[in-house]
């Protein structure tokens, strides 16, 4: 049985990667999950400088989802590569890391001083981030801003370069036919929702940041659908998440259109949840007799069953 | 020791007051490693609606005959989906479980005191701290106010332990009318006057604004002062950046700690109350 | 205490409105609860002529919430004012009809047509129904359209006018400007996410009609975000829904911006939520000293509180 | 009778293997109202995972010993979220039960037979209607089929109404070895020979192949037939036009009626099986 997945020129062993922001810098659990048996371990959104992000309450529940804003809390790139990256590489993790920028010059110096650090597997450009002003929002909202910060990190590195395309936008495919066409090796998707919470008996938001980004079961179908749309837009692999929490979540992305799935807020409620998805992946694949997992990818059956499919 | 996750079973449910019970929950492995002021993440319910764990201090360390480790009780107050739901939990009934996780409460020996300040719920951490320090043979008060005296639970399990009780309510029922700074302070006065020079070591675990007048009646009387810090968890593991707490940063300026990994017990003077 | 909600010339008693599509033609539930006790009833989208809709399976459970794609099946314009109106008028419910339209002409005759009928109290402009082409979605992602509809069905009725907006726009308050500047005396908002749910096992769409609408409290943090980004922008009342299950959630909404709210999902699972809601809001209103529903809305307080929020 | 939502307690809860139980309910005012095929729409769970209620067959209407309805029983089979909780639901749980709802089976008189085709957990309705079959004097015949022997249930229950049983497993373990549809064609064949023009009423519930097999086969022998339609629904009451199931209509096109309100029983030949 063959779980491998191509991004760029990079494999990864299974389609399993930690979510940004989800697993921390992938070292807070090491002692739980055996880092080496995942396919990727994106770490927590990085911007060159440290920052402390948003004051508390940063997270919030909702109906089978949460919202967070956390700010983008991090100890910038440089504290990342002395202090974290040398125990991932020892425990030989595939490490994704996200890159967030407030201009196009700090994306392409991130993407230069990682792409100089040993054990960076590729770049997860963080363009979609809801709750900062500055974690590249405006270029993941525009189709210039995405081609042109993919296009400039494309330029400085050899790293597979993946934007991760935001959710809250009219029509996701198009930008990411501008993220394929500036020369991404792959998509990432989706970020989360632009959402609220207000507690209604102070009538205060629930989050300090007034707004933040839903995450969880709740969203699953609308990324799904997403993921859907994207891949008949572009030919570059989908890395695809939202909501995943078990492995017939994960199979739906693929059968959507993903190569490789994220899940994020569903190793919260069960950090031991990894063995779990790849074994329910590979009894999948035996009970429909799919030997390359790669051979799941976009095969959602739209065909005939369904005449008055346009609206009689 | 790596937490680890149990499916644990419920062994008994009792509820103490409309609002409050106790659950025991069969967990040998979480009971062995626990030590007081740590927590466990327990998922209430299945779906997804609540989504996410929720965080309880370890109250009781369960043990049987031969004084082995058998589980775990907490201390539950009923105040939205989940606690709603480990409120109504059965018998037989089994719960995810997580732990022990968090920094545990700094212990201290005689001749060193301690006094507990719990606010309501935040009774939960000093069942096992209590009986912990009274294994130590210090000396201990606990300082414990609620809204009325059905509030107060567990009282003679700390006079049992040789626990001194101090006990204020807000509408007079039992104890002291008011907040139990008031007592706590008029303690750390006294003391001052009579033994100055040996203060008391401070626990403390309820609301915020009782825990920051804590902290800072104690830096005032220069007594250490430990607590318990609440926030919303994702993760419990430092996966999320959700739980922060503003400290005292390297340079004055303020830093955020994840309160499940620093914390959820935090030194008092390092917190930057609001 | 004073319930009452303007919208343009009509005054709801209350500001409970039985949402579109999930509430039949109103008739189906006269039995079961007291139409006259409603703010309003929004009867299902409405074409000129009749339609069958898409075939089965048009609804899915999702975590939290529902996808459907009805496909806007319907008895036309005609008929529902022969054989529905007169019972509704019959039960003093208050009619808020919701109309569908391919063109803009179709619009305009419709709203002509129940600008003649009687017990007719308002028409909400249906231009974001995701399940079909023709179902307006055209006018509801364009400002233009957008404007255009809301301009043309104006000249023609003196009826309240309130587009229904959709949720999946980059910009939502753009579109509610819009429809303010081309006369609408409220805008509804938000109308389900496109979405999307397959079966593994089949590899099929659980849908006939491949996509559908996400409804139910999974999306309500986002539509609330929604909500509360168009109250900023203008001055027109809001309807506002998505997910709205208890009167804490109705609360939630008119503090975010909403004037009146609508409930669809919920009363699924509730047919008899209508008092449950109205006695909620009445003892909030009574806990809290609101004297006037009115006085709620928009109140959320975005104030101090947090002084890092814009991300430090 | 406009149908009521009821916070019904489960009274008891009896397994029929890993995968069917039988749930009862105290509803009086449901189950004086029930007529055999209708249906009631059921919460499962608290929370919004899962949300929406989910539609389950009148199994039996309930008497105390004066013969006065007390509740219902459903026959539930356990595929997914809902039907999991109902699974394991407890005594003294209460769920919430609105009913009952859409259309019952016509009922038939002597000397007109009565013949029950079941698939599995479509056995559902037939208990009610078999007993007022019984109850007018109807002479009935139980076609049914399930994956094995250990999944027929409530036999002896339809043996004692005087019900005629003609059983099929998918695996031979008890009755023919194959689809009940099989010597259900059988036997119309036989019939039409011995007493042509004396048709039985066929009622159909199970899997949508079986019920257009045996619709199909109904309008061949020129037998009136009704199913019970199975379709997702969001409400139960005619507001969200999910259910729907396509009729010929009136100018031979294809209609979507609501099978909740015009079904779930519905006339066989009048559905266009795909
Ligand atoms: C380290 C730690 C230990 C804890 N120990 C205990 C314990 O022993 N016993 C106990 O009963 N509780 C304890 N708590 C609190 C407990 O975790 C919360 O009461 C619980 O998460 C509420 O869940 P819920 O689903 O019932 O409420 P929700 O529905 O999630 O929330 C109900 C309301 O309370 C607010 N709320 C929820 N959680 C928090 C929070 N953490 N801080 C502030 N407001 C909140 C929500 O915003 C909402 O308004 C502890 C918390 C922490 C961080
Ligand atoms: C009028 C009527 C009467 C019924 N009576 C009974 C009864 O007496 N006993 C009983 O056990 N069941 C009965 N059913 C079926 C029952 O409603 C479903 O089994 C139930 O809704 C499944 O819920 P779930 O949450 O367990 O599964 P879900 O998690 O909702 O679904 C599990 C899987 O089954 C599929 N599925 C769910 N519901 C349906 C459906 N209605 N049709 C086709 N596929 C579906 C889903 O797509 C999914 O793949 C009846 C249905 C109808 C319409
Ligand atoms: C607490 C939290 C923090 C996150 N931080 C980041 C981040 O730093 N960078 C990023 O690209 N995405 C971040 N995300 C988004 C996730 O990576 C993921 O896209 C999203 O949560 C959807 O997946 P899920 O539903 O499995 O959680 C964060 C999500 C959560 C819940
Ligand atoms: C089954 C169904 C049918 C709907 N039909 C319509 C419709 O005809 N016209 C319309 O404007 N909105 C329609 N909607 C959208 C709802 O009116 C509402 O905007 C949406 O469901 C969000 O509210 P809720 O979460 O309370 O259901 C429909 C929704 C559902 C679930
Ligand atoms: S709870 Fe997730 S980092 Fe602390
Ligand atoms: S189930 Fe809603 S119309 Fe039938």
């Amino acid at each position: 049985m063959d779980l491998s997945v191509r991004i760029g020129t990079l494999t990864l062993q299974n389609p399993l990667i930690a979510a940004s922001g989800c697993f921390g810098y992938g070292v807070e659990y090491a002692d739980l999950v055996d880092l080496a048996s995942l396919g990727g371990v994106a770490v927590k959104g990085l911007f060159l400088e440290e920052r402390e992000g948003h004051p508390a309450p940063r997270i919030v529940e909702t109906p089978a989802g949460m919202l967070n804003a956390i700010g983008l809390q991090g100890i910038g790139v440089r504290r990342f590569i002395a202090e974290k990256l040398p125990e991932l590489r020892a425990r030989q993790a595939t490490v994704i890391v996200n890159i967030c920028g407030t201009t196009l010059d700090e994306y392409v110096e991130l993407a230069r001083i990682l792409s100089d650090a040993d054990g960076v597997a590729a770049l997860e450009l963080n363009i979609s981030c809801p709750n900062i002003k500055e974690g590249g929002i405006t270029f993941g909202c525009s189709l210039n801003g995405t081609f042109d910060v993919v296009s400039a990190v494309r330029k400085v590195t050899r790293l597979p370069v993946v934007p991760k395309l935001t959710p809250n936008v009219t029509d996701v495919s198009s930008f990411a036919r501008a993220a394929e066409e500036a020369g991404a090796d792959a998509v990432s998707l989706v970020n989360t929702f632009l959402a609220m919470a207000i507690d209604v008996e102070t009538r205060r938001p629930k989050l300090s940041n007034i707004v933040g980004g839903l995450s969880g079961p709740a969203i699953r179908p609308i990324a799904v659908r997403m993921v859907y749309e994207c891949r008949q837009a572009i030919t570059i692999p989908i890395i695809g998440m939202g909501g995943i929490a078990d492995a017939r979540d994960a199979i739906e992305f693929m059968i959507a259109g993903a190569s490789a799935v994220q899940v994020g807020t569903a190793s919260f409620v069960d950090p031991f949840i990894w063995p779990k998805l790849l074994d329910g992946i590979r009894s999948y694949m035996e009970r429909h007799h799919v030997a390359r997992v790669a051979d799941l990818v976009g095969t959602v059956d739209t065909g005939p069953a369904a005449p008055e499919r346009s609206g009689a | 020791m790596p937490p680890v996750d149990v499916a644990a079973e419920v062994t008994s449910n009792q509820p103490l007051s409309a609002d409050y019970n106790v659950l025991t929950l069969a967990a040998p492995a979480i009971a062995a490693a626990a030590a007081p002021g740590q927590f466990v993440m327990v998922k209430a319910g299945l779906g997804h609606d609540p989504l996410l764990r929720r965080p309880f201090s370890v109250f009781e360390v369960l043990r049987d005959a031969r004084g082995a480790p058998t589980g775990i009780s907490i201390l539950n107050k009923r105040i939205g989906a989940s606690t709603e739901l480990l409120y109504a939990a059965r018998q037989g009934q089994r719960l995810a479980c997580l732990g022990p996780l968090g920094q545990p409460f700094v212990p201290v020996d005689p001749p060193v005191e301690a006094w507990m300040v719990a606010g309501g719920v935040g009774l939960a951490p000093f069942a096992a701290l209590g009986e912990s320090l009274s294994g130590r043979g210090v000396r201990a008060t606990l300082f414990y106010g609620a809204r009325r005296a059905a509030e107060l639970f567990y009282l003679d399990f700390f006079r049992d332990l040789g626990v001194e009780l101090v006990l204020t309510t807000e509408d007079g029922t039992a104890g002291e009318r008011g907040r139990i700074t008031v007592p706590l302070e008029r303690a750390l006065a006294s003391r001052a006057l009579v033994t100055p020079g040996a203060p008391p070591m401070i626990y403390a675990c309820g609301p915020e604004a009782m825990m920051a007048a804590a902290a800072k009646l104690a830096m005032r009387y220069h007594a250490p002062c430990f607590v318990s810090m609440e926030r919303t968890m994702g993760c419990g593991l430092g996966g999320c950046y959700g739980c922060v707490v503003a400290v005292r940063g390297p340079h004055g300026r303020a830093h955020h700690v994840r309160s499940c990994l620093a914390g959820p017990v935090m030194a008092g003077d390092q917190i930057l109350w609001d």
